[in-house]
């Protein structure tokens, strides 16, 4: 090759470097650094993010919504969901005694959410699931309904299952404590309260009269009241409205 | 696809739901049959699998057409009913050198032998795996399973 | 003379740069690789054999482990396939479809931002390497708004999608780099504004990645279709094939984008073409967009409670991000899957490397294992 | 002073070299602290991350908890090794490395060895850095070592030869090999008469060959991580990898320094004193409207102007300024450029910068006879219109 090729290809090296390092500095001085400090800060997650199913409580009357029907351990793929239940001999109900998730082996497909009958299952965003001991990542129901009170809602009896949005899709943040709801099994430790006490349900919980977004609404209203850390106050907020919305106009799918 | 149709006049034909042509040729037309594919054009081994019937085993090669003009040229699945055991056939991995893999991992998943292959060495499972060949239906996992974890209530 | 002895070298499974626990053996002359050949089977997860024991629904998430790098594609493929074979008694609603073809575009920028950056991460440009970690993650923000998983979206479902995109997620198109992971409009325009040149200037245009790259690992067109080799690697040898064109499935007949196609076969073809083709589906995603805030509907078809498909066998080939994914599923008519094959592209294009890599330097290996563009659990499975 | 002389002359020579020993030793740990923090601040700040955090502010005491860890690390030695030299191999990476601070000149006088053949005896000690590399990649018996160590030996080898070509511009302007002189001569040709601008294409030569010398991206082929897992020391854990990471840093500020010797005038610059009196002047409006305070600036700065340890301490300031200026440079260029490749480098060497480096020298020569043929013609501007000239050629 020519001198002139010789300089010529060093001169479109050097231009072709130079540009690199243009590029380079632009991102070291003009850009922010996208890093989340992890332990202190948690990038904000949305609350129908896939952590773990947890059973939600009926705020209303305390009682748990999981009737033991089978269906969740059956639509699990890797058959981590073991129920146990025996009948009761006077009333013929089913009682449950036992509804175990192995977590160390779920694989968070949200399967067995979609296959709940009664909107008993929801998929909870607690993600930090590390345990020591392998034996600890089996989540027993009084674990399951503690992590799922903060999806809890006053349910509405006379709600019938509609067509459109399942409502396990797109669901709030109801922030719901062990304080909101009365102790009929008494899995918070607490004395269980007798018998027909009806408890005041604090504002947020009160169910809208004659409002077809009977589940979602509150969850709406919530959020201010809420004691989730600002980052992640707006977006939920802004987020837990489609499905109120959706579920009004039933548009939407319809649940397989 | 006539062409096999004049050529392979006893072959079974089918059609599947998508279109695709699946032809069912006795083994001792099989490497026939692909060499005619390749001459018609179908240049492309797009896979090679077998399904375990209880009674036999089929092996299916799916061979296609690539024709940057061409808009829904359909695969052809040249089928092949082999036994279930000590079955072999003649290697296409001389015409396809693509499917040089998919016949070894026939071969480790269903002891399919194809006769004149290069390297005919298991795949995906260890060289001395004795475990049997674990695609076909009876195939029994002896290895000790994952004991289920059962935890003491309140334990943490 | 007297010959030198030949150096065996073990380049993996533990390898900072053979993505995953792949075994390349190769005897070196040298620097000089005379001998090569691959060794797979250490992230085999049998598959094939577990699907035969789960129903159709319960093979969905298994579908997404494949290649967990694109794991929409491989749901779309595994569910396309199902419905076909119900013939008509599934009707995928439209927005349905076109969901699906936005996410599978989306996904495939994800991969080949993967796909790009660990090929420049192995070439030594590391911080390239992480601007498209950066960029990806964004991406993932979205799908975690859309289908609530980050990595592994269980999120087709046989009849539809599980669920509508939720309210503000489309955006409009005057969104810029800041709604970059708000909505999907953002993001799309962060990329053709910002990525893509940064790229182009920061990686494709440099020399010394030329000169690593021009010239390495040619692959012929005769050879890449006798290969069996599909996608970015077809697409670089100067085939124009791609089964969203040849092969139409989805909605992709009514959606306008060209393929992009290399001249030479070399390692710099295939990520000239991976490169382009994130603009392509950076197009493909803006129709969609247009469409989808259009049209509202129903994005679920009305199917029953227990999957039985007829009797039948179906092939279906839809264009992965790595190449030609295919799914044969065999049914008996029960509720399980006789039979599920999975052709991965990944599988296939391992062959390639007794074939490209002799001959080469030991520092080439890196480029065109690279430029393949293999992802160990779509291979192993 | 009169104790030190009192000494007898033995005891002076001991006592001065152990302590310009330690002075250097501790001068090239500072460095390596500086340049590893820096190493990874700026890969951060490239990367748009944040890089150490936790350890102190803003995590800058990270390499001491490094550094600690590696020390009480487990000390691993894999059978089969060649013991005493994958044993020694560190620590003569480290020597090779810390040999070179003893030349460099700090400010006036202020130098630990002023040699006479100063250019030369870098060449000399950063062949050490061959040797040791060699032998950490032969000892450890481990192919990828062996590889890395054939792959460094001939890189820094054929690179030498370049890197002192592309120096000996610089010491034909200079006239003299001794570092302490080449600051000097640059001193005299004016506030900002650095060898840097008459010498473009000798610094661009130097740049590469040194960056290659260092075995830093884009030529760190005996560590191609993504290659050979960690190049010639795989084998390598605990404190005596961490020798190589010392021995590199060192290597990289020392390289620095002296490349801001050669070329931007190492330590020289405008003193404390110096810049008083100018900033007097200034206030004076250049004896136009004399003030007391300006008068007063300017007489303190004329007073100290004189003292030694000011001009040393303003010496030194100015010579870590350059030095990390070219540290910098080196992590920039480190994170951004992908890696070449072996046959490619040795082409870089012997097929480009070495004909380059020769036509440099060749034009320096033909430079200094026209400057003393008709001398008066300024050599700077004079050696640029040659340049273009050149450049048609």
């Amino acid at each position: 090759m020519g001198v002139t090729n010789f300089i010529g290809e060093a001169w479109r090296a050097g231009k072709s470097f130079a540009t690199g390092l243009k590029i380079t500095f632009r991102e070291m001085m003009f850009r922010p650094a996208v890093t989340v400090f992890y332990p202190d800060v948690k990038d904000d997650v949305p609350p129908w993010f896939r952590g773990i199913p947890v059973q939600k409580t009926d705020l209303l009357t305390g009682e748990y919504k999981c009737t033991s029907c089978m269906q969740c351990a059956d639509a699990c793929p890797v058959g981590v969901i073991s129920i146990e239940w025996h009948q009761d001999p006077e009333t013929k109900k089913k009682v449950s005694d036992r509804f175990a998730i192995d977590m160390s082996r779920c694989m968070l497909c949200n399967l067995c959410v979609e296959a709940c009958p009664f909107d008993s299952l929801v998929m909870g965003m607690d993600y930090e699931l590390c345990k020591i001991e392998p034996e600890n990542l089996v989540f027993e129901f009084e674990d399951l309904l503690r992590m799922g009170l903060k999806y809890s809602k006053a349910e509405d009896p006379g709600a019938k299952k509609k067509a459109g949005t399942p409502p396990w899709v797109f669901h709030g943040l109801t922030n719901a404590t062990e304080d909101d709801i009365q102790d009929v099994h008494g899995y918070l430790g607490r004395p269980p309260l007798p018998k027909g006490y009806v408890p005041e349900l604090k504002p947020q919980f009160q169910k809208p009269a004659e409002e077809p977004a009977a589940e979602a609404k509150p969850a709406a209203e919530a959020k201010p009241a809420a004691e989730v850390k600002p980052a992640a106050e707006a977006k939920p907020a802004a987020e837990t409205k489609p499905a109120a919305e959706a579920s009004k106009d039933g548009e939407g799918a319809g649940q397989p | 696809m006539d062409f096999l149709k004049e050529r392979f006049p006893d072959a079974q034909f089918a059609t599947h739901v998508n279109g695709d042509t699946e032809v069912l040729v006795p083994a001792a037309q099989y490497e026939e049959a692909v060499r005619a594919c390749y001459d018609a054009g179908y240049k492309y081994c797009s896979a090679v699998t077998a399904i375990d019937w209880q009674d036999r085993l089929t092996l299916v090669t799916s061979l296609a057409r690539i024709d940057p003009a061409e808009v829904g040229a359909r695969t052809i699945h040249i089928k092949v009913d082999l036994p279930r055991t000590g079955a072999h056939i003649p290697s296409i991995a001389g015409l396809y050198p693509g499917a040089n893999w998919h016949e070894r991992e026939t071969y480790d998943m269903y002891g399919i032998r194809f006769d004149g292959h290069p390297n005919h060495r298991r795949i995906l499972l260890p060289d001395n795996w004795q475990g049997g060949y674990p695609l076909l239906k009876d195939f029994t996992d002896r290895r000790p399973k994952r004991p289920r974890l059962v935890r003491h209530r309140f334990a943490e | 003379m007297e010959r030198t002895k030949e150096l065996l070298v073990n380049m993996g499974p533990q390898h900072p740069s053979t993505h995953g626990v792949l075994r390349l053996m190769v005897k070196l002359d040298g620097e000089q690789v005379t001998w090569c050949e691959p060794d797979i089977g250490y992230l085999h997860r049998c598959f094939e054999k577990l699907s035969e024991q789960k129903t159709y629904p319960q093979v969905i998430p298994y579908t997404d482990r494949t290649d967990y790098l694109a794991a929409l594609i491989n749901e779309q493929c595994y569910v396309e396939a199902v419905e076909k074979l119900f013939g008509d008694a599934i009707q995928v609603p439209e927005r349905a479809q076109y969901i699906r073809v936005m996410m599978a575009e989306l996904q495939r920028i994800t991969s080949h931002f993967l796909a790009l950056g660990s090929m420049a991460l192995d070439l030594g440009a590391m911080s390239a390497f992480l601007y498209c970690w950066r960029d990806r993650e964004k991406i993932y923000s979205l799908f975690e708004r859309i289908t609530g998983g980050r990595l592994l979206y269980n999120y087709l479902r046989i009849g539809g999608v599980r669920n509508d995109l939720p309210e503000g997620i489309i955006g409009t198109p005057q969104d810029g780099e800041d709604k970059a992971d708000k909505t999907i409009w953002g993001f799309i325009n962060y990329l053709d504004s910002y990525v893509y040149p940064e790229w182009d200037a920061l990686v494709t245009n440099n020399r010394i990645f030329q000169y690593r790259t021009k010239g390495i690992g040619v692959l012929s067109p005769e050879q890449a279709i006798a290969y069996s080799a599909s996608g970015a690697v077809l697409r670089g040898s100067g085939v124009k094939w791609d089964l969203r064109k040849n092969l139409p499935y989805s909605v992709y007949d009514r959606l306008e984008f060209d393929i992009p196609v290399g001249q030479n076969g070399d390692c710099f073809d295939r990520w000239w073409v991976r490169q382009e083709e994130m603009l392509q589906s950076s197009r493909i995603v803006k129709q969609c967009l247009q469409w989808l805030a259009e049209n509202p509907g129903p994005v679920m078809a009305k199917v029953p409670r227990v999957l039985k498909p007829p009797k039948g066998e179906v092939y279906h080939r839809i264009e992965g991000a790595r190449g030609e994914i295919a799914c044969y599923v065999v049914s008996d008519g029960g509720a399980n899957p006789y039979k599920v094959k999975w052709r991965s592209p990944a599988f296939t294009h391992l062959q390639l490397m007794p074939l490209l890599i002799p001959g080469h330097k030991l520092a080439d290996i890196i480029p065109i294992l690279g430029s393949i563009d293999i992802v160990l659990g779509e291979v192993d499975r | 002073m009169e104790w030190w002389y009192s000494l007898p002359t033995t005891a002076q020579v001991w006592i001065g070299g152990i302590l310009k020993a330690s002075l250097i030793l501790i001068c090239g740990l500072l460095n390596f602290y500086l340049c590893l923090m820096l190493e990874r601040k700026i890969s951060a700040w490239i990367q748009n991350r944040v890089g150490p955090w936790r350890v102190g502010l803003w995590g800058w005491f990270q390499p001491v908890a490094d550094l600690i860890k590696l020390w009480v690390k487990e000390y691993i030695q894999p059978n089969n090794v060649d013991k005493w030299l994958y044993l020694i191999a560190p620590f003569i990476g480290f020597v090779s490395a810390n040999l070179v601070w003893l030349i460099v000149p700090f400010g006036d006088k202020l130098i630990a060895t002023d040699f006479e053949i100063g250019i030369i005896f870098i060449a000399a000690v950063t062949g050490y850095d061959v040797i040791a590399t060699f032998m950490a990649g032969w000892g450890s018996n481990n192919k990828y070592s062996l590889l890395g160590a054939m792959r460094g030996a001939a890189q820094m080898i054929s690179y030498e030869i370049t890197m002192v070509m592309s120096v000996i511009g610089v010491v034909m302007m200079a006239g003299s090999l001794r570092l302490s002189d080449i600051v000097l001569a640059q001193q005299e040709r004016g506030l900002f008469g650095w060898f840097l601008f008459p010498q473009i294409i000798g610094f661009l030569v130097y740049l590469m060959a040194s960056l290659a010398e260092l075995n830093r991206a884009p030529f760190d082929l005996s560590e191609a991580e993504q290659e050979l897992v960690a190049g010639h020391h795989t084998e390598y854990s605990g404190f005596r990898w961490a020798m190589f990471m010392l021995s590199e840093y060192i290597h990289l500020a020392a390289w620095s320094a002296i490349a801001a010797s050669l070329f931007l005038g190492g330590w020289s610059g405008p003193t404390l004193g110096q810049v008083a009196a100018g900033l007097g002047n200034l206030l004076n409006g250049f004896g136009a409207f004399a003030n007391p305070v300006g008068t007063a600036v300017a007489n303190w700065g004329l007073t100290v102007m004189g003292s030694t340890v000011l001009n040393w301490l303003a010496g030194v300031f100015w010579l870590f300024l350059k030095t990390y200026f070219f540290v910098f440079l080196a992590m920039w260029i480190r994170w951004t450029l992908p890696r070449v490749r072996i046959d490619q480098l040795m082409d870089l060497g012997w097929k480009f910068l070495l004909p380059v480096s020769l036509f440099n020298i060749f034009l320096t020569g033909t430079l200094r006879y026209v400057a003393v043929a008709f001398d008066g013609l300024p050599i700077t501007i004079g050696s640029f219109t040659l340049r273009l000239l050149g450049w048609w050629l």
